[in-house]
């Protein structure tokens, strides 16, 4: 997975690996806790606890005494392989339902579109799976951050 | 007798003063503007009210109705705090003449201290050493520079041009050369008539390399004053404290008597009554100069109390009511140390910043004291002062003080809004810190260009990779309730966005 | 040398132990059972390796495989806090067979200190007074019965049985009258070879009316033996401690100045190194009589910490590393109050309570400390000990702690298990304890029945009403989530609820 | 509206009123401030701020020092009035939707049926008006306290 975010001198780009429920990165590892807690091993042997919260489209983190603030730039379209997708990037309407419950869906396919901030986006399944449960429908409104479907892999 | 205090004041010294009557068995009144609703001061009083108006000067600096509240709700007592109305004489004399207690001292001790100038020639006639210099009457433009430039061959350069009714570096100029000199006094005196209604300057040598420290004071109606010893709050930055410790790590036995004496002697030449700090300079050679009286309670007081062991707040209340103070022979312990955590970017000329304490998790341990008024999911505002908190820890000694600030400062949490932590951590690494050896330009000469931190590569990377994986891992659900919980109280509730899916 | 700890313990204490290391500048490492896998203190740690097994004598008491832990992870001191290993002379022998430095006394001193026959005979010839009493050396059933029989009329009723390796009130019998006697001398004997495998006894006068005094204790190599004044412990539910407190409000200098001489006589007397206690009953009569020595850091060790000023765990890493205790001379200052917050029951017979922390917040001020392994969302489980937090207020008076810590106790807001808070603050309220009269059997004769507790009646219906009200308004939506977030470390996180839908 | 409480020595029952944003019980008043936080006024005087969270079936509340732990007796059938009854009570299985978006319900209207510990639940309309949501379908598995459909008055 790839993301990008602000630095001081331009993008910087974050080519993200998944080992089981291990995140690597630039030979650093990551692992998710809980909704705010990340344990990190850097590569230069040092580990510790990563505290995480967004704010609007910036990532803040604390580390051994470090706070950061990244600010994340959204990709153009959503098909990144963004399992963040599965949630409404902001708020807005249900366009259109393209999968039901019960459906097998591959890694990329589109699942529902959104319009939001007059543009539309496509809700793409991350991985491989089966569709569990769809919690809107064509019309319906949504706030940024509502899960719009559930995915089973 | 007081049975019932009104604390005219808000946020961490709010609660610090509710939380004091509250021990102390008393009743209380908050009150508050109506952007302070939810804020933690507004819960620990027995009663809370809400100011009308908007702006501070209808709500906290409105003396008429904040009376009325005081009087309405049955209040003997009004504590100020620090700020707002806390050195307004006039705002004290009328307090007294409701036949309400007013918790500090006289409105005459508190006019003699405010104007700088009458402070200077009370100071002196008192025998407390003052900063050389000469004090400038002459209230026409003209005749004032004239003097001015009378004055300054005797005082001698470089020197400081002070405003009379000035504070906060408002109306200050250092002068060089003389050549400086008419300009400088022009603008003083220009910024001084638009900040305070008042031109009046005075002139002093300008002391390069002094500490700054200061005096606490108690004095009660039974005719005892005395000294709680000193704090060194020389770390300043744009005039404004961030570093402050008790005791001086440099000072003598012989000074702290000294300078314990003269404080004592300040206090006594108006009268005082009460809770304040006598401000001096200390220069390298050992010498002392009276700088300023704070008639009030001090933002940085918590260093005093955790090494004398005295209750400053409880003894405000004690003599306020009349009674003696409970204090006896007082004896220093440890060292102590507070640093001010600002919602400010250190690394930007310390300007404000402003976001919600979307994560707000102070240390814990042995040793470590915390006052502040904002939990997690407030919201900092550009409304008020942007100081979030005070961070205190005590030790046995200065050097495992240091070791705790730094720890707790390593695990202070704050995510949502820019903060000045790790600056503060990066002051306890810098070796005139680890010495003592600090004074009031110490920042300015390390960081003549601005500060900026000092981040490992490999934690930069780390930052990245973690809020890479937790865009991945889908954890920006709470993106949408950081955003909501914003301007609520309590703890973070983020169970509002799903409440609010059911209108 | 220490550079490198490794902390054989869990909870509260391990973080206290494991936050010292960190201001030492001394790396750390802690060990857990996986069911702690999401505790506080593992995460305070340099490193933390996880133990393998399940039961505690698998994990926490696996001396084995700490060992091996603590050698692999190249640490060069054991700190065994309290409990646990704490007090197991062969554990400490193996870790100094080892090469590691064992962060205690001797393990000689531990074996003294822990028989307790053998604790009262070297007492006895060290010149410190014991109660009353005979130790029985026999063995076997009936000649043990016999001299226990010959040796109650030379003590006198009523009297009281003790376990020679007893400990928590198990092997221990008090005796009314004679005819009572065989009975209770049998029963105790069972119990002590059913829990210690050991049914030796002694005899000792039963002294009503007395208090729980000890003295703590620090002994570096230098050959300096200190001691910083006592506790008292006299408030005790089921043989154990709620409300501890120091000074003791009954001391007189001339008591202190005699406790405090036996008590360094009797660390002398076992050739004592580092932190210990001296546990003593005060009669009325002002006579104290050795009870036993705790052989390590004590629960309530923060009272003295805060009276004294010195940081007992960090004296504790001084004296283990061969350095000189860093404390000068001492004084005690102001009061301080410890109290016990357990997950348990206190209206039914102090039942243990488990459940999820669905709110923790703890009171915040001045003069508050607060030491504790838990924080909100974390479970409460039947695995370990049901102390949840020890909370310790200071102030300059005994009047004004107890100010102080009702109003930290009325703050303190614990929801989703049940905890013994209420009864801690009813306990301030008490005339025994505003007067400081308190003795051993306070509780049980305060509350012969049982205690529970005094809800005005308006409270009630106003926690009804909060009930109704927040149900109506849908508040019920953290319903799922205080399951969900249960066995989850970290501040709160509501959100696992929805990361659990993707898997 | 009306909830039962476990006392001591049998039910409680509280009959609530509502007034704008207050509620009424017995000459006491609450009023909302945040999900974990009521007003408290009692008819005596005494006012401040009580802290409330449910765990399992009871409310846990604390004001001024008490604590409480109120277990709540869920009315038999679930149209009570329980504004609660648009999530799931407990984890189940979705049986049967009665209802789509956009269908305009009348209080006390049946919307759908969960199964759980081997029990039908009927989820009702606690108030007139129009469904904006459904989040499950038949044969979808809910957890405890799963929003199952959104109502907007």
């Amino acid at each position: 997975m790839q993301h990008q975010f602000k630095g001081h001198d331009g993008l910087i780009e974050v080519l993200l690996e998944k080992q089981g429920d291990h995140w690597l990165f630039n030979g650093h590892t990551a692992r998710v806790k809980d909704s705010r807690t990340l344990s990190l091993d850097l590569s230069d042997g040092t580990t510790g606890q990563a505290t995480v919260v967004k704010v609007k489209d910036a990532w803040w983190v604390h580390f051994q005494g470090h706070t950061f603030c990244l600010e994340r730039i959204e990709p153009g379209t959503s098909d990144g392989g963004d399992e963040g997708g599965l949630t409404a990037p902001m708020p807005g309407k249900v366009l259109e339902v393209l999968v039901q419950t019960g459906d097998v869906v591959v890694a990329g396919q589109a699942l529902m579109i959104l319009e939001a901030m007059k543009m539309e986006h496509r809700i793409v399944a991350a991985t491989d799976g089966t569709i569990s449960a769809v919690h809107f429908a064509a019309g319906d409104q949504v706030q940024q951050g509502s899960a719009l479907l559930e995915l089973v892999e | 007798m007081v049975s019932k205090v009104l604390v005219a004041n808000r946020g961490e010294i709010a609660c610090r003063i509710l939380r004091a009557c509250s021990e102390a068995g008393l009743e209380s009144v908050a009150i508050y503007a109506s952007n302070d609703a939810d804020s933690m001061f507004v819960e620990l009083a027995t009663e809370a009210i809400m100011l009308e108006g908007d702006s501070i000067s209808e709500t906290y600096l409105n003396q008429q109705q904040i009376l009325e509240i005081a009087s309405s709700s049955g209040c003997d007592a009004i504590h100020p705090g620090f700020g707002f109305l806390s050195e307004r004489a006039d705002f004290a004399r009328a307090v007294g003449d409701s036949g309400i207690q007013w918790v500090g001292p006289s409105p005459e001790a508190i006019e003699k201290m405010g104007d700088k100038m009458t402070a200077r020639i009370t100071m002196r006639h008192a025998g407390v050493p003052v900063i050389p210099g000469e004090e400038i009457e002459q209230e026409d433009e003209g005749e004032a520079l004239r003097a001015i430039e009378q004055a300054s061959s005797r005082v001698g350069y470089p020197l400081l041009l002070k405003a009379s009714s000035g504070g906060g570096g408002k109306g200050m100029r250092a002068v060089q050369r003389p050549d400086e000199l008419l300009d400088a006094a022009k603008s003083a005196r220009r910024e001084a008539v638009a900040a305070f209604g008042d031109g009046r300057v005075y002139l002093e040598r300008l002391l390069t390399g002094s500490k700054h420290v200061e005096i606490q004071i108690l004095a009660d109606r039974t005719g005892r004053t005395i000294h709680l010893g000193e704090r060194e709050c020389s770390v300043q930055r744009r005039h404004q404290k961030v570093f402050e410790e008790a005791p001086c790590a440099t000072m003598t036995e012989e000074i702290r008597s000294a300078m314990g004496q003269a404080a004592v002697a300040a206090a006594q030449a108006v009268n005082y009554e009460g809770a304040g700090t006598v401000e001096f300079l200390l220069a390298p050679s050992g010498e002392f100069f009276f700088l300023e009286m704070n008639t009030r309670i001090q933002v940085e007081h918590p260093v005093t109390e955790l090494v004398t062991g005295v209750d400053i707040v409880r003894e405000q209340l004690r003599i306020a009511a009349g009674q003696p103070m409970s204090c006896g022979e007082l004896h220093l312990r440890g060292h102590a140390i507070e640093v001010r955590l600002y919602a400010e970017d250190a690394s930007n000329n310390f300007l404000p910043a402003i976001g919600p304490l979307a994560v707000f998790r102070p240390p814990e341990g042995p040793g470590i004291r915390l006052d502040t008024g904002v939990r997690q999911g407030d919201e900092v505002t550009p409304n008020y002062d942007p100081m979030l908190a005070k961070l205190i820890v005590w030790a046995p000694s200065r050097e495992e003080a240091l070791q705790r600030m730094r720890r707790s400062l390593d695990d202070f949490v704050v995510l949502g809004t820019t903060t000045n932590l790790r600056f503060l951590r990066e002051l306890c690494d810098v070796p005139d810190v680890i010495t003592g050896d600090t004074d009031t330009t110490m920042i300015d000469r390390l960081w003549p260009n601005g500060w900026s931190p000092a981040v490992p590569p490999n934690f930069t990377d780390g930052a990245l990779l973690v809020a890479a994986a937790a865009e991945s891992a889908g954890l920006n659900m709470s993106l949408s309730v950081s955003n909501q919980m914003v301007g609520d109280s309590g703890p973070v509730s983020p169970f509002l966005t799903l409440n609010r899916r059911y209108p």
